[in-house]
């Protein structure tokens, strides 16, 4: 079940060093990059690994800790049948470069992550809010976004 | 210092600490009924089971000291075992209770069942049957059946309090937690048994059946019935406070209570409560009052000015809503006639500087006039586990009745009631009388107090090196002498905690308003002098509060529009012209401040009931019939830039002046004294019914012989035409010819009279009440 | 006697409407029971004996609803559209006989309002018309599928159109008239038309079904696709009006396939007149039949099965035709 | 085009005669409140924009409110055609993080009821996308059968619906009597329906006409846009999670992964059908292996509710049972992706855990929704009709979408 | 061309043989299919043999439910008449038929076997207050307010 890509880590670790962190994992290969090289690492997985299938781009917040947003990337390969995760931190303010252009598929979850977390990805075609209204206020799925509201009987 | 390893971390702590202790503070954590920190370890309950090296069976980890080079193991097969048996044991006898008992769902038991226990018992024998839902008082039920003797309810009321009320019963498995004798516990700390019980077995009785952890909102919260401003956590649920627990905040507080702030939340459903406004005491002008109130203010300031307004901000507001009503009475009204309610002692805040931790480093605590069990009760707790403590202390007091208890030695040197300025200041020249300050009291010799008793207080203040002073602020000349004393102490800590309440005034100087002793008292007199058109009080009844009931009576009569915001009917709703339902404490988010001057926030965690409505509705709506404009500075933020919570205090200078001998009036009468009574705080309770003292005025027995009063009976007290009627009781500890009133009291209002020599008579008929 | 005829001629209008209002209610419910029954359920059947009230229900559903005309819509047009689809469909009726003459007072009574010699092109005359009922109706409801389903509508009319008319040019050129009446009577004497004719039949029959837009051929409506296309924004009587058009349109369409070439009211032991509402009913079966069973036409499909397969087919046979005719085959 | 570039030529602010028309959100055949902004000319699509959002219930902010056994009813109602995958889903990532040791015989009755519920799922899917391309009856004749196989979830699960049949643990109750041999009788009815289904469409010249060549989804589509599942099989790639990620002990099950290379309606059309036949080869095959009676459910009860007859007389039961259900049992920290095989692709969940017995963060990676994204490509050129084509063969469930 | 002909022949024989098969609906009320043992309907509050109610309060299915749709109000029981079979009962129990999505779980929670869910889902009303099913609507299954 669990498939990992052996030396793919080497590999990675060597094209770009420091800015890839591998990281323990019950599932599947996962690593961490720096928000920099998050497309590089993006273009190199897809064109020279053959991590060619896009599978999700989400968001966890770690309200209050810093930098509070862990945006997780999926990828699949879908020769081997083998996924890779790769995530990024970064703060609230801190834009991320879009991957719509490696991954078409990424547009929707990006539209998605900056509607319900407030991410904002740098270079996305159209980065609305996908499933609230335009006017909606504050981003629901933060950690300190206010639930309960109103009782309607 | 001592090194060991729990778990495969190591760690460094105290020669003496408890393997538990270390643990938690690893974050590593050991499952234990028994063990409190407060109360010290016993190894009753054998939960805290945990392996140790080269020992060879399981150790309990509460009373296990760490020892040099220690490995120890929370977890493993034999401390799982060990367990494991220990809970099956503790489930024996337990009942099936989970889905009855109240409990459930914050119950150590199930918690450690459920994380180390069996999944099924083996015992399949018929349990024991004890009492259930069985009375410790009037507050605490107990259900022995549910109990796992940890004991640390009788260790608490026996060690802790020191009112031992509560005793371990029988042998074996009959073993049973009881009171002495079956007589309900009286103890006013009788709730915390309820926070430390670990099971299901000590319940509040108001409690019962209210709700369930999964039903209800539990916010933070800050207790305002006295000016201890002890933290709790207020249980909300269907819109109403259910219950109120103690919050333990670390370093500061271990969260106990007092009965009076545990059970006393239900003044909010009160049937005296205000929940609709009213004109002129008609319910049927509720809609239009908030209205009415905008017409009149700007009927008066078009014809009178602004200034004719006057503005007096009580204590029961969060200090956010005290800067909202100043910020509108400033900026939107204009008039500079604004005051707080109580008679706060303006020329002494400078020294006003006393914390909790200075109770507990103190080596001479002096009580100035304030009984704590009675006035502020969780300091007496503090006051009493300093008293335990290794390090001497002493604990003195100049008041006019005995202070000391079986539960606090407490030296007191008995003065006539008003006098205890002249006896401290008499006392301070005694010793420190080079110092100019103290030159400045020109204090006289105290007629009726023994001169070692004055010598030796003197020899107290001088000497200490670490003096802590509890203040009942009833008299304003005390506080020139210890801004005498502090200044002649020098660098010598002197700290002193104002024990008066509500003690918010201190964070409404930091919202805008002036601590002006004389503020209210001068605004009072303009109104009775006819300069005042408008007079508008939030949260305050005057009538009530005020040491000279004649001034304020006089002065609201004067005025021709009285407004009244408040939480209950005012004293006598006559002499108001309109009534504003206040959202209280619980109900509105903001800030309080205790007597250490230290913010504390608190969550509202019901809704107002009926029309009440935060301040800032009221001033809103009157600004709109103004026509002006009023931003309510939401942002305002009473913490300020610093993060610190208390409250800095360096505007104002501490003021000396000479002391003028008291008047003792004459001879033939008895001396009133009186002092504050938390129970008999004016916030209504009717769970605290059976508490309320039925006689509260006190005398001693010979002058009870003398009145011919056996046990309990009803006087008069009259001075200058005035009169008011007392129920009183035999107390031992008061001194012959004094009488207590306690303060405060709608049904004898010791206002009326104010303090000194009264003329005292028995009344033959017995109250009813 | 002009009274007397005229008399006749009054009650047979207002015969000839009810029965079309009643045949149209009954085949809406004939229609809803036989899907039902088609497709494993039961149909209506809660109103009335075996749901014989339903059309009553429907009928006064309808006349009670709401009137609604979308904001922005041509007033006049969006009211004029139901009225000229329901006209066209009632009028092309006057010229079908219903069964044999008869003999009352005296009087020949022939069972069609009118009977004009060239009765075939009044009919097909008055049912073009109906188009403009769905394009002005979809034009004027000032909504986008009503638009797309009127303009669709027109466009395959039409095409249609050509196709039906070259196919029953063959009948008129094998019985020498136009005359429907005489074409019945020509048929009693030479056989149904329906064999030699089979061609000519068939053609007429799909691009009948396309007449009346009924699937495979429901593109102007197109539940799937346009909601509901031309008649999306109507309600109400304006709706029913549609409606009726739409079934009236059917019966018609039927009531020519029966007297062009199966033979019109002629049939053994029952009276005419009954035999040919049962043939009718065969022809509604059939609609109600494809309708459960086939898909619709994609419309680029549609145009071309119409213009290159049907009138190609239909020139090709009506050719034939004229040349078996003409006797030259 | 030529007459176009003649207008244009004309008067270029003529040149766009196009209209946008708003296919949705209430619309017969967008399969819920799915709205597609068209840019037509003509009737042929010039863009086509999917506008969605219109369900969004907040499912991911619920959940994390939720205990981990109370979230299996959230997961019902993302597909709430194929409750059973996405309660696998869930299930498997909670089990997987929490390294539960589920009994075989659990695991297989799973198997048996997610390909039910792809059978199920997959009528509803061809009786409507037929209905959309006009043909009415077949609608209902799947639904008849769908019905039989909502008929045994009920016997199982007790709803129809919603089941949250599967927990995590294992099942929610054992399964009924008798169940087999209706299981049985329906593997040996389904067949002669399904006959009943192809000859409605077989060859039939409508339906291939709107099908074949329409929508066109090739294989780098699918890899760009994470387009899984049957869409995916019709551009040739034999991948299926089923088989290159068995779960549930799926790898003891013979069946084959049907394709399709032409990439279009009419390939998605035949893999789905094809689909049909491989699940009924696997409910017979799980039938043999499991007995109508047994274990269901893991014995560990910090997981799994004590039995009943335990919490009346057992303290520990008790305080287990009200333990499980208040607070509901930890989870360790860490986070897990974990993805099956749904009758819409692949059906996933992210969870995080912060050792509470609530989740972190609660991912639902539902297929529809990168199945949805490709819209834009595969209406473009179309006619109106093929974007309802297009919409129906992609199978899109918006529940799943907008979670 | 001949091969699509003949395809919808036979799809038109296929319809035209569905007239012949058993009718797969009910005419509803007055034939209703059957149930499985199991299924999820409306709640019911059980009683003993003594005719005590079997509910305590405990508030479990109120924390289990996942769609907050319980709400359950316990007090003391009067020691002279009994209502439940122990000393607590429920005053109030309220299930908010809108909120419920039937997941059954309040009917695994329950440590005394009070609620159950019955296979009555005959539901629908006017209003919503006639949704909300209070504890005397719960004693009686089946009847609506």
């Amino acid at each position: 079940m669990n498939r990992l890509d052996t030396g793919l880590i080497e590999r990675l670790e060597e094209k770009f060093g420091e800015a890839v962190k591998p990281r323990e994992s019950i599932d599947f290969t996962t690593i961490v990059v720096d928000p920099e090289h998050l497309l590089a690492l993006a273009e190199f997985l897809k064109a020279a690994e053959g991590y060619q299938m896009f599978n999700d781009v989400l968001v966890v917040d770690w309200f209050p800790s810093r930098p509070r947003f862990e945006v997780v990337y999926q990828v699949f390969h879908p020769e081997k049948i083998m996924r890779l995760r790769f995530k990024s931190f970064v703060g609230e303010n801190q834009p991320l470069p879009s991957l719509v252009g490696v991954f078409e598929g990424a547009n929707w979850p990006e539209r998605e992550a900056y509607d319900l977390f407030g991410v904002v990805f740098e270079g996305h075609p159209d980065l609305t809010r996908i499933y609230l209204p335009d006017d909606w206020e504050g981003h629901p799925l933060r950690k300190d976004y206010p639930t309960g509201g109103n009782r309607i009987d | 210092m001592i090194r060991l390893t729990i778990d495969d971390q190591e760690i460094e702590v105290r020669e003496g600490t408890m393997i538990a202790d270390a643990a938690a503070r690893l974050g590593i954590d050991i499952p234990v009924y028994c063990y409190h920190e407060a109360l010290g370890p016993l190894g009753a309950c054998r939960m805290c089971l945990v392996g140790v090296e080269k020992m060879p069976k399981l150790a309990t980890a509460c009373t296990t000291a760490v020892q040099d080079g220690m490995v120890v193991h929370t977890y493993g097969e034999a401390v799982d075992k060990g367990r494991k048996g220990v809970l099956e044991f503790l489930l024996i006898n337990h009942p099936l209770d989970c889905p009855v008992c109240d409990k459930g769902g914050e119950c150590f038991l199930q918690d450690y069942t459920f994380q180390y226990g069996p999944p099924k018992g083996r015992f399949k024998e018929p349990k024991i049957q004890k009492v259930k839902d069985g009375p410790i008082n009037e507050f605490v039920l107990i259900d022995q059946e549910r109990c796992v003797l940890c004991q640390r309810c009788v260790r608490f009321m026996d060690e802790y309090v020191g009112e031992p009320q509560l005793l371990l019963d029988g042998r074996g498995v009959e073993t049973v937690v009881t009171t002495v004798d079956g007589v309900p516990a009286t103890s006013q700390f009788s709730g915390n048994v309820i926070d430390l019980c670990p099971v299901g077995a000590l319940l509040s009785a108001p409690y019962q059946h209210k709700g369930r952890p999964w039903n209800i909102e539990r916010q933070e919260s800050v207790c305002t019935m006295c000016p201890v401003g002890c933290t709790t956590l207020a249980t909300g649920r269907d819109g109403h406070i259910v219950r109120i627990e103690g919050r333990p905040v670390p370093d500061r507080s271990w969260g106990w209570l007092c009965d009076r702030g545990r059970f006393g939340y239900d003044y909010a459903t009160d049937p005296t409560r205000l929940t609709i406004s009213f004109l002129h005491a008609n319910p049927e002008a509720a809609a239009r009052t908030t209205r009415q109130v905008g017409h009149w203010m700007s009927d008066v300031m078009r014809d009178a000015g602004p200034d004719s307004i006057a503005v007096v901000m009580g204590g029961l507001h969060t200090v956010e809503e005290a800067h909202q009503v100043h910020a509108f009475a400033k900026n939107v009204i204009g008039t500079s006639r604004l005051s707080i309610s109580r008679d706060v002692p303006g020329y002494v805040p400078r020294v006003l500087n006393g914390t909790y931790a200075d109770i507990a480093d103190a080596d001479t605590i002096l009580l100035v006039g304030v009984d704590p069990y009675e006035a502020v009760p969780v300091v007496h707790l503090k006051l009493r586990e300093r008293q335990k403590s290794k390090r001497p202390v002493k604990i003195l007091a100049v008041a006019p009745r005995d202070l000391s208890r079986d539960s606090l030695d407490v030296n007191t040197l008995i003065t006539h009631a008003g006098q205890e300025a002249q006896v401290l200041g008499w006392a301070l020249s005694q010793g420190m009388g080079t110092h100019p300050a103290v030159k400045k009291l020109a204090a006289t010799a105290p007629v009726g107090v023994a001169d070692e008793d004055l010598t030796a207080l003197s020899e107290a203040l001088g000497s200490s090196e670490h003096l802590t002073i509890l203040w009942d602020g009833l008299q304003n000349e005390v506080g020139s002498v210890l801004a005498a004393l502090a200044d002649a102490r020098g660098e010598k800590a002197t700290r002193i905690l104002p024990t008066w309440g509500p003690s918010n005034w201190r964070g409404f100087e930091r919202a805008g308003f002036s601590a002006d002793f004389d503020a209210l008292t001068s605004l009072l007199e303009d109104a009775r002098a006819g300069k005042i058109q408008m007079l508008m009080t939030f949260g305050a009844d005057l009538l009530r509060e005020y040491p000279d009931e004649r001034l304020v009576r006089e002065a609201l009569q004067k005025v021709p529009h009285v407004v009244f915001e408040g939480l209950f009917r005012p004293t006598e709703p006559s002499l108001y012209g309109a009534q504003l339902p206040q959202a209280g404490p619980g109900e509105v988010a903001g800030t309080y401040v205790n007597m250490e001057a230290r913010l504390l926030s608190a969550t509202p965690s019901v809704t107002p009931p009926g029309q009440a409505r935060p301040v800032k509705s009221y001033l809103t709506a009157w600004a709109h019939a103004l026509n002006k404009p009023f931003v309510a500075d939401d942002d305002w933020d009473p913490y300020g830039d610093d993060t610190a919570d208390l409250l800095p205090f360096d505007g104002i200078q501490a003021k000396v002046w000479a002391l003028k001998p008291p008047n003792l009036g004459n001879a033939s009468g008895m001396e009133l004294v009186t002092g504050a009574l938390v129970i008999e705080n004016g916030i209504p309770s009717h769970i605290l019914e059976p508490r309320a003292p039925k006689f509260p005025g006190r005398i001693s027995p010979q002058d009870a012989e003398i009145l011919g009063i056996v046990g309990q009976g009803l006087v008069r007290l009259g001075k200058d035409g005035r009169e008011i009627r007392v129920p009183v009781t035999v107390d031992e500890r008061m001194t012959p010819g004094r009488i207590f009133v306690p303060l405060g009291m709608a049904s004898c209002p010791v206002n009326r009279l104010g303090l000194g020599a009264v003329e005292v008579a028995r009344l033959e008929e017995v109250p009813t009440t | 006697m002009i009274l007397l005829q005229t008399i006749f001629l009054i009650i047979k209008i207002v015969l000839l409407i009810g029965i079309l209002m009643g045949g149209f209610a009954y085949a809406t419910l004939l229609e809803r029971r036989l899907l039902g029954f088609f497709q494993l359920r039961l149909g209506p059947n809660r109103v009335g004996p075996g749901g014989l009230l339903q059309p009553i229900a429907d009928g006064l559903k309808m006349a009670l609803k709401e009137d609604l005309m979308p904001n922005g819509a041509d007033p006049f047009v969006y009211r004029l559209a139901p009225v000229v689809a329901l006209f066209a469909a009632l009028s092309v009726d006057a010229v079908i006989p219903f069964g044999a003459p008869v003999h009352l007072f005296g009087l020949t009574v022939y069972l069609d309002i009118a009977n004009p010699s060239i009765g075939l092109l009044i009919a097909f005359a008055f049912s073009s018309l109906g188009v403009y009922g769905l394009v002005l109706g979809g034009w004027a409801s000032q909504n986008k599928y009503s638009l797309l389903g009127g303009i669709r509508a027109s466009a395959q009319i039409i095409s249609y159109e050509l196709a039906m008319g070259l196919a029953v040019l063959g009948v008129i050129m094998t019985t020498g008239t136009a005359n429907l009446y005489d074409i019945v009577v020509y048929q009693h004497h030479h056989g149904w038309l329906w064999l030699p004719q089979i061609g000519a039949f068939l053609i007429y029959f799909v691009t009948g079904i396309a007449e009346t837009n009924r699937t495979p051929f429901d593109l102007p409506e197109a539940e799937s696709e346009l909601v509901a296309g031309y008649h999306t924004e109507y309600s109400g009587m304006r709706f029913a009006s549609y409606y009726i058009a739409e079934y009236v349109n059917m019966i018609t369409v039927s009531g020519l396939a029966v007297t062009l070439f199966f033979g019109g009211w002629l049939g053994p032991w029952l009276p005419p007149i009954i035999w040919f509402f049962i043939k009718i009913g065969i022809f509604l079966f059939i609609f109600i039949w494809i309708r459960a069973t086939l898909p619709r036409f994609r419309y680029d499909k549609l145009m071309n099965f119409g213009w290159k397969f049907l009138l190609p087919a239909a020139l090709i046979y009506f050719l034939a035709t004229a040349l078996f005719v003409s006797g030259v085959l | 085009m030529a007459t176009k570039e003649m207008r244009a030529e004309r008067d270029p602010a003529l040149t766009d005669e196009t209209m946008v028309i708003n296919l949705g959100p209430q619309h017969p055949s967008t399969h819920g409140v799915l709205r597609v902004r068209l840019t037509l000319d003509g009737e042929r699509v010039v863009k086509a924009e999917p506008v969605i959002g219109y369900l969004h219930t907040g499912f991911e902010k619920t959940a994390e409110t939720l205990t981990y056994q109370q979230c299996n009813t959230i997961t019902d109602r993302l597909d709430y055609l194929a409750p059973m995958t996405n309660n696998l889903a869930f299930v498997l990532a909670v089990e997987r993080m929490m390294d539960i040791e589920v009994p075989k015989r659990a695991q297989y009755v799973r198997v048996l009821f997610s390909e039910l519920t792809r059978v199920a799922s997959h009528l509803v899917w061809l009786g409507t996308h037929v209905m959309d391309l006009g043909a009415m009856s077949l609608f209902f004749y799947c639904m008849r059968e769908r019905e039989v196989i909502l008929d045994l979830i009920e016997a199982a699960a007790g709803v129809r619906m919603n089941p949250s049949y599967f927990r995590v643990g294992g099942l929610a109750y054992d399964l009924p009597e008798g169940f087999h041999e209706k299981v049985r009788d329906f593997l040996k009815d389904f067949p002669r329906w399904m006959t009943t289904y192809r000859n409605l469409v077989d060859g039939n010249p409508l339906i291939n006409e709107r099908l074949v060549g329409i929508s066109l989804l090739d294989r780098q589509t699918c890899y760009q846009y994470g387009v899984t599942g049957p869409n995916m099989r019709a551009t040739g790639l034999a991948l299926d999670l089923r088989k290159d990620e068995p779960y549930c002990y799926y790898d003891e099950f013979e069946f084959a992964v049907p394709t399709r290379t032409q990439c279009d309606a009419y390939a998605r059309f035949w893999v789905r059908v094809e689909e049909i036949y491989e699940s009924m080869k696997i409910i017979d095959q799980v039938l043999g292996k499991i007995s109508p009676q047994g274990e269901y459910a893991t014995t560990d009860r910090k997981v799994s509710l004590p039995p009943r007859d335990e919490i009346y007389g057992n303290m520990e039961a008790l305080i287990h049972q009200f333990k499980l259900v208040t607070a509901g049992f930890p989870v360790p920290q860490g986070e897990v992706y974990q993805a099956v095989e749904g009758p819409r692709g692949e059906m996933g969940f992210y969870l995080v855990s912060d050792g509470g017995p609530k989740p972190y963060r609660w991912r639902a990676r539902t297929p529809s929704y990168y199945n949805l994204q490709t819209m834009p490509i595969i209406a473009k050129d179309g006619l109106v009709a093929d974007v309802i084509t297009a919409i129906g063969s992609i199978d899109i469930m918006l529940g799943d979408v907008d979670k | 061309m001949l091969d699509g002909v003949k395809a919808i022949a036979k799809g038109m024989a296929t319809t035209f043989k569905a007239l012949s098969e058993p009718r797969d609906t009910y005419p509803y009320p007055e034939k209703r299919r059957e149930y499985s043992p199991r299924f999820r309907g409306k709640h019911m509050l059980a009683r003993d043999a003594d005719g005590h109610e079997l509910c305590v309060g405990c508030g479990l299915c109120e924390a289990v439910c996942p769609a907050h749709a319980i709400r359950v109000v316990a007090a003391e029981a009067p020691s002279d008449q009994p209502v439940s079979w122990t000393s607590r009962y429920s005053v109030d129990y309220e299930v908010d038929l809108i909120r419920c999505i039937f997941c059954g779980m309040c009917e695994e929670a329950c440590p005394t076997n009070a609620v159950r869910l019955t296979p009555f889902n005959e539901l629908a009303a006017y209003d919503r207050e006639t949704m909300i099913a209070d504890k005397e609507e719960l004693l009686r299954p089946a009847i609506r307010k």
